[in-house]
């Protein structure tokens, strides 16, 4: 195939609809090789389908792509691969029965004939992600891994069929500052070697830093591409919600009160202990680390999901013992989990059917659901944080990311808990939800709510949290009052070098 | 001595007491029973044929289930020199040469004694449906062929409604039954089941069809006690008993007596008696 | 979307979300409707005796006892519990006990008893898949195949009769023209039917089946709401069992075998899905409805016991193919 | 815990082990080598069924409709041996398995719905087919002498049936762990989703391993009615279950991903030997079922304490959670 001129891609009044949704009208986006090409939006604007249409897993309602400029037509993603076109997803994607290395060379395991080259295959994979920078054991069962480290073994994947466009779908979002370095460091050197690649993020930072271009969806029609000189943040993001957002992370003004939630001492006797730390009225506790450092599972022993074996909990003084999530919603905890689609959303219920969940037995009366408190309940929480479309009844898994976010919030918040502990509640949501989401935070607080979160972006720890605690490897520093709190001093915390 | 017992099943309401005579009246004769059930299985039968041949019994007696699958696996035990007998439900003639004796009820014998007994009742003349029990079943293929060929043998004006398989279950009976008589209403006036619990079946439907109307004559097998009952009211014509006992005294007798180097009939039958409101009170139901 | 919707959100960006799968929801919620209106018609046509009160009324009482069953099978369904394979030993327990217990007890105590000791069997289900989290299909198959061999093994084989005659004549009788049996069935159905699609414990079952790991996570007992659903199908089974050898006055250990698959049957040809998370006991009721008339017809032709088989299998592919095509249309 | 980890890995060893050891202490004999075969060739139907069930789990399908395929089969290889002599017609019948199979594998695939679900309905279309084509009533073989001369035990060990069954389970080994179609198959049944998005035709190999387990299920009924000497459209009616047991107690997963050929090995001759042992015993069937059943539940449950306190206590599942026994409805 002979490369016309440097245009790696050319997709032309690309439209996609889904049954009640029209995801993409009349999108042209076009990306050269050699190059970084950012893809921002807000959540909802039809990125994640603009380039699945690309990798072949969606057939385009109406549109032409041309590939090296010639044109494509691609009815599965074996016809994007052998066109050299590799996607990293948003959601990962991988077989966790087999091993890291077989999943790294998933489809296109090397070999002579049909016969399994298995030692080449591992060496091959090691040094793939030691590229990466990424300490998996090759021969590892995949679905023995947590999310960030699949999440490199997603990229290792895409990286080692050395593809002329690489689509990398929110690849950071739940990778640590350091393996994101390792990422760019491995993207400069594809774009040296002239691969295209497009990459989607929500973290604009990123965006400014490592692309070339830049190209703004809204609403599933494209606003514009324009190179990434002299355009700032503030501008991407007039471009993404049509209109001007000022202040993206809104320090929290309330009052703090007496001790909520205070854990002493606490382990599960595997992946974290020793845990101590309290949370207050009116506090927002961060809780970070580098990927793996246990906050999660922190989170989820804290709500019942899995078992402490040492340490105590109390609530408001008093010492609870919770063995599974009704006690602790029984108790006054509520838990946003970081995996939105595996433990956040009943897919084929709706809004309100979701929202209700955790609290149904207070909604009805002789075993029947209140239908009008239903309603109601769901209602509220559609208007208050402005879920789009604001329709209660409309299914949960038809609705964008951030306002699928909004609405695990909205359910957790139905609870009227003492503590709320929001892990990643940020995590692919775009700017606008993202100041949303704060704002709705920061309200709760101001109404003497307690709340611990969980994030690994830095920025939005330093800008929200009253204090930090910063996990590795399972133990859990000190808390840095705000006085305290620096970049340099977190990290030195998480990665356990001094700072220099 | 050992002998093998393939029985049809442990646990079914034939063959249970059938397997127990035979055990006891093994004890008595002091023969050792190696008991194997096919739970209905023909192909676990033709497998445990060749443990029993493993297990170089003295002899062996089969219940089978199958005209013709069990006999390369009674051909390997003519091999090892052990003597087979076949229980309760005949085989094709092709295996006579590798069975000493067949002991029990003649299935098509029963379908045939059925026939008589209903042309009697019907004078001859009539129209019947005829409940079988599970299709491609050895001891239902007999039941039925036995009734039908004797009806043609004898010239009878009774023509076959239909023929429907309810697998010798009482509840698939009520079932195909409701709907024989919505289809063929009056027009039955006779039925033939291959046994008791499934002409229960069929006089259950008929009654709710018609709380008030006398059911037709029904003819059936097994001799069952509740069969007596129905008779006994008039809601049944007749039964034929077999009785299981007897059944499987024969059998352990015969091989008994095989193993004892004496010669035996290659067809030992064991009484059928057809029961009718005349003799229903002086006749012992079967089970 | 309402007007009030509309209102709120005030801006026109929300254009974009339309109602595309209304029609498609529509016929697959019609779709078996007007199957069962195709083959009421066509029964009408082809056989005189088809569309008569009394045949009519056949249909109803035979398809009462699967029915019972079928409303369980409908929650082992929804809770993405796939199927409840021990059915003919519930069964099987529920008949021979509510006859065999009937000397002992009497025959009120020993029905209620059948009941709940079939519901045991359910318990021991409930407790592998829910919270042992056995699958459910050999769990169900083993405990199955346990609680059989032992019934045999209680009753040695034979068969049990019943020794009641007024409990006899009542489930064997009518109320106000229509059988004993329907009616318990149909307040069964409705009871399922609450329970399904009113009550939190519905609503809990459906989370459940749609993902397990948010409902969880969404302070839902998950376990006990799995483990649950097979209780409710024991339990049904049970009545189901204890009405059957009430009505034939006689039980076997083998009296249940052929109800798990007949029960499934109905269940998947209504349309709920085999996967969890959706269903309702009146699809499942329709579908048992279609299948019972289909066979009916079918019979009333004179059609021969393998053709009936063979056609109630490829209307089995056939329902569950155009479910899975009209799924995909209707929400990707 | 260790050692409960150990014991699940080896546990169908372990079983093995145990039912032989405990037939050898109440079995006279049990242990010499016509036992043996005696038991291998018991396992040999199970075995061969088995195989193809073993492909197809792994791959997050399930074929419910292997009995009647067998049944089916057999009656077509029997009854046409009048017409076309023996070896065709056996042949023609392994043929009526594949095709059976290609047809469960068509509907799956193109219609994309749940294979539980679709074999139940071509299970009682096959077994209808089967009682239909021959009026309910068994056909019979031409040649009786084949028959014996099949069922003869070679080397004191193996017949034929049991011989073909254990080449074919090593052939399945070498292919499942040492080639790339073999891996693929863990991959679709892991995750089909990204299977499919890795470029891997998951759909030719799920309809691939339909045609496997169907051909394999005919090749089992054709032997079958030759050893018999008949044609039944009731065999193999109890034959799916034995089946599925064999391959779950060989530590195969329902759910699909995980499976070996050498697991399915040790279930079915751990489910054969205990029959053996049980036969000899003379103990009842119903005995027999709650000691089968119990066997079942139990080393499910054991795989099942490992598997979940195997890994450190408190994490979680792994994030994809695809159920691939479900594969299909939801793509
Ligand atoms: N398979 C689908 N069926 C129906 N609607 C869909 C489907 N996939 C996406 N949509 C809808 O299409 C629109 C665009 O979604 P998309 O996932 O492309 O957004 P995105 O820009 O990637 O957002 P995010 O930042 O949250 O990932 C959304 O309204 C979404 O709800
Ligand atoms: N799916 C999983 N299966 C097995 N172990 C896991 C899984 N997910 C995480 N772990 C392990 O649990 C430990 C803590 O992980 P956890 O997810 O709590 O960390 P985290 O700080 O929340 O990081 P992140 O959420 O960014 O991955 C790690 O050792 C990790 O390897
Ligand atoms: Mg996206
Ligand atoms: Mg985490």
């Amino acid at each position: 195939m002979t490369v016309v001129a440097d245009c790696a891609l050319d997709m032309r009044g690309i439209s996609k609809t889904f049954p009640g949704v029209k995801a993409l009208s009349n999108v042209n986006f076009a990306v050269k090789f050699g190059t970084v090409h950012a893809v921002v939006g807000e959540n909802g604007a039809g990125k994640s389908t603009l380039m699945k249409v690309l990798n072949g897993s969606y057939a385009p309602t109406s549109g032409t792509i041309k590939v090296g400029g010639n044109e494509v037509r691609m009815r599965k993603p074996a016809d994007a691969q052998a066109l050299g076109i590799r996607m990293v997803h948003q959601e990962i994607n991988l077989v966790p029965d087999l091993t890291v290395a077989e999943n790294v060379y998933l489809g296109r395991m090397p070999g002579k004939w049909t016969w399994l080259r298995k030692g080449e295959m591992i060496r091959k994979a090691a040094a793939v992600l030691k590229e990466l920078g990424a300490a998996i054991n090759p021969r590892e069962r995949l679905g023995n891994l947590s999310i960030s480290q699949q999440q490199l073994v997603e990229i290792a994947k895409a990286y080692a069929a050395q593809p002329r466009i690489i689509v990398l779908d929110e690849p950071t979002s739940s990778l640590s500052e350091h393996e994101t370095a390792a990422l760019f460091r491995i993207l400069r050197k594809m774009r040296g070697e002239g691969i295209a690649i497009i990459y989607i993020s929500h973290r604009l930072k990123e965006v400014l830093e490592i692309a070339d271009e830049v190209t703004v969806l809204r609403d599933g029609s494209m606003i514009e591409t324009r190179p990434i000189e002299g355009i700032t943040a503030a501008e991407m993001i007039r471009l993404m919600v049509g209109r001007e957002v000022s202040n993206v992370f809104p320090k929290s003004p309330a009052e703090i009160g007496a001790s909520v939630l205070r854990v002493e001492r606490i382990g599960d006797g595997a992946s974290f202990r020793d845990v101590s730390f309290d949370v207050r009225a009116g506090e927002i506790l961060g809780l970070t680390g580098l990927v793996g450092a246990g906050r999660t599972e922190v989170a989820r022993a804290v709500f019942g999901l899995s078992r402490l074996v040492e340490g105590s909990v109390s609530v408001n003084g008093r010492k609870v013992v919770i063995n599974s999530p009704s006690e602790a919603v029984r108790a006054g905890i509520s838990y946003v989990p970081e995996d939105r689609k595996g433990d956040g959303i009943v897919p084929g219920m709706s809004v309100r059917e979701n929202i209700s969940l955790p609290i149904l037995r207070r909604l009805t009366s002789f075993g029947r659901i209140r239908r009008s408190a239903d309603r109601s309940l769901s209602a509220i929480y559609v208007k208050q944080f402005s879920i789009s479309p604001p329709d209660g009844e409309r299914r949960i898994n038809l609705l964008s990311g951030g306002n699928q976010q909004k609405a695990v919030i909205a359910k957790w918040l139905a609870a009227k808990p003492a503590v709320l502990i929001l892990d990643e509640p940020t995590r692919g949501v775009d700017v606008g939800a993202k100041a949303e989401i704060h704002h709705i935070i920061g309200q709760l607080v101001a109404d003497g709510m307690a709340v611990v979160m969980i994030s690994s972006e830095l920025p939005e720890i330093l800008g929200v949290c009253d204090r930090v605690v910063v996990m590795r490897d399972g133990r859990a520093s000190a808390p840095l009052t705000r006085a305290e709190l620096s970049e340099e001093r977190i990290m030195a915390l998480a990665t356990g070098e001094e700072a220099a | 001595k050992t002998v093998c017992y393939v029985t049809a099943a442990d646990s079914h309401a034939y063959a249970t007491p059938a397997n127990k005579a035979l055990e006891a009246r093994a004890k008595e004769l002091g023969v050792e029973i190696l008991s194997l059930s096919q739970d209905f299985d023909v192909q676990k039968g033709t497998e445990q044929l060749n443990t029993c041949v493993a297990r170089k019994v003295d002899g062996i007696i089969l219940w089978p289930l199958d005209p013709q699958a069990y006999i390369p696996g009674l051909a390997r035990a003519q091999q090892a020199n052990i003597p087979a007998i076949l229980i309760n439900s005949p085989m094709s003639d092709d295996a006579k040469p590798f069975i000493k004796s067949f002991t029990g009820p003649d299935v098509y014998e029963e379908g045939k004694l059925a026939a008589d007994s209903l042309s009697k009742a019907l004078g001859g003349k009539g129209s019947v449906v005829i409940i079988a029990g599970q299709a491609g079943n050895g001891t239902t293929i007999g039941r039925v062929n036995g009734f039908t060929d004797r009806l043609k043998e004898t010239n009878a004006d009774i023509k076959v409604l239909d023929t429907v398989n309810a697998d010798f279950d009482q509840q698939k009976a009520l079932v195909v039954s409701r709907d024989l008589i919505t289809r063929f209403g009056d027009q039955i006036t006779g039925v033939y089941a291959n046994d008791d619990t499934m002409a229960r079946g069929f006089i259950d439907a008929w009654k709710e069809a018609n709380p008030s109307k006398p059911t037709p004559p029904i003819v059936g097998i097994n001799g069952q006690k509740d069969a007596f009952e129905s008779i006994k009211s008039g809601e049944m014509y007749s039964t034929i008993v077999q009785s299981p006992v007897e059944d499987g005294r024969l059998a352990i007798n015969t091989m008994a007596e095989i193993i004892d180097g004496k010669e035996v009939k290659d067809r030992l039958p064991i009484p059928l008696t057809v029961v009718t409101k005349d003799n229903v009170g002086s006749v012992e139901p079967a089970f | 979307m309402t007007d009030a919707a509309m209102e709120i959100s005030g801006v026109n960006r929300n254009d974009r979300f339309t109602r595309g799968s209304r029609l498609v929801d529509m016929l697959s919620k019609a779709g078996l409707a007007l199957a069962i209106l195709a083959v009421v018609l066509y029964g009408s046509f082809a056989s005189p005796a088809f569309f008569t009160a009394g045949n009519l009324l056949n249909v109803l009482t035979s398809m009462s006892i699967v029915g019972i069953v079928v409303v369980g099978m409908t929650f082992v369904l929804v809770v993405g519990g796939l199927a409840d394979l021990s059915v003919p030993a519930t069964i099987a327990c529920g008949a021979i006990l509510s006859l065999g217990l009937q000397p002992l007890i009497g025959p009120v105590p020993a029905f209620a008893l059948a009941v709940a000791l079939a519901g045991l069997i359910g318990l021991l289900n409930g407790v592998l898949v829910g919270y042992v989290g056995i699958n459910p299909i050999i769990a169900t198959l083993g405990v199955g195949t346990i609680g059989l061999g032992i019934v045999q093994a209680a009753v040695g084989g034979v068969i049990v009769y019943g020794s009641n005659t007024a409990s006899a004549e009542f489930a064997k009788g009518r109320l106000l023209g229509i059988p004993v049996v329907v009616l318990i069935f149909l307040a069964i159905a409705l009871i399922g039917h609450f329970v399904l699609s009113r009550s939190f414990w519905g609503r809990w079952t459906l989370a459940t089946g749609g993902n397990y790991s948010a409902a969880e996570a969404s302070a839902v007992p998950v376990k006990a709401v799995k483990a649950g659903a097979f209780v409710i199908t024991a339990l049904a089974s049970g009545i189901s069992g204890g009405l059957l050898g009430l009505t034939l006055q006689s039980a076997r250990p083998l009296i249940g075998s052929g109800y798990e698959f007949s029960a499934i049957t109905a269940v998947v040809v209504g349309g709920v899905s085999i996967i969890g998370g959706f269903g309702s006991v009146p699809r499942a009721v329709a579908g048992l409805v279609f299948v019972q008339l289909l066979t009916n017809v079918m019979v009333l032709q004179g059609v021969r016991t393998p053709v009936q088989g063979f056609v109630l299998g490829i209307l089995i592919v056939g329902a569950v193919g155009m479910d899975a095509a009209l799924r995909k249309r209707g929400v990707a | 815990m260790r050692l409960l980890v150990l014991a699940s890995q080896y546990r169908v060893l372990i079983i093995l082990g145990l039912t032989l050891v405990v037939s050898a202490l109440v079995v006279p004999g049990d242990l010499a080598p016509s036992t043996l075969g005696l038991g291998l060739d018991r396992a040999a139907t199970i075995g061969l069924i088995a195989i193809g069930l073993t492909v197809l789990l792994i791959a997050g399908q399930i074929d419910l409709s292997g009995g009647a395929v067998f049944a089916l089969a057999g009656i077509v290889s029997v009854i046409l041996q009048r017409e076309i002599g023996i070896l065709p017609a056996a042949i023609v019948g392994i043929l009526v398995g594949a095709v059976a199979g290609a047809i469960n594998g068509a509907l799956v695939v193109g219609l994309k719905v749940n294979s539980l679900v679709l074999t139940l309905a071509t299970m009682l279309i096959f077994r209808s087919l089967a009682h239909w084509i021959t009026n309910s009533q068994p056909v019979t073989g031409t040649d009786i002498l084949l028959s014996l001369a099949l069922a003869k035990t070679y080397l004191e060990i193996f017949t034929i049936r049991s011989a073909l069954f254990i080449v074919l389970i090593v052939l399945l080994h070498v292919w499942l762990t040492r080639t790339i179609p073999g891996r693929n198959v863990f991959a679709v049944g892991s995750n089909p989703a990204a299977a499919k998005e890795s470029g891997i035709a998951s759909d030719r190999i799920v309809f691939l391993g339909f045609v496997l387990a169907g051909t394999l299920a005919g090749l089992a009924g054709v032997l079958q009615s030759l050893v018999t000497n008949t044609g039944s459209p009731v065999f193999g009616s109890e034959l799916t279950v034995a089946v599925i047991a064999a391959v779950v107690v060989g530590g195969t997963r329902l759910e699909g991903g995980r499976g070996s050929a050498l697991g399915t090995l040790g279930g079915v001759l751990t489910i054969g030997s205990l029959t053996i042992a049980m036969e000899f015993q003379s103990i009842p069937a119903y005995v027999q079922q709650v000691v089968s059943g119990l066997i079942l539940i139990l080393l499910v449950v054991l795989d099942r304490a490992v598997t979940t306190k195997g890994r450190a206590p408190g994490t979680r599942p792994a994030l994809v959670r695809d159920n691939p026994i479900t594969q299909g409805e939801n793509v």
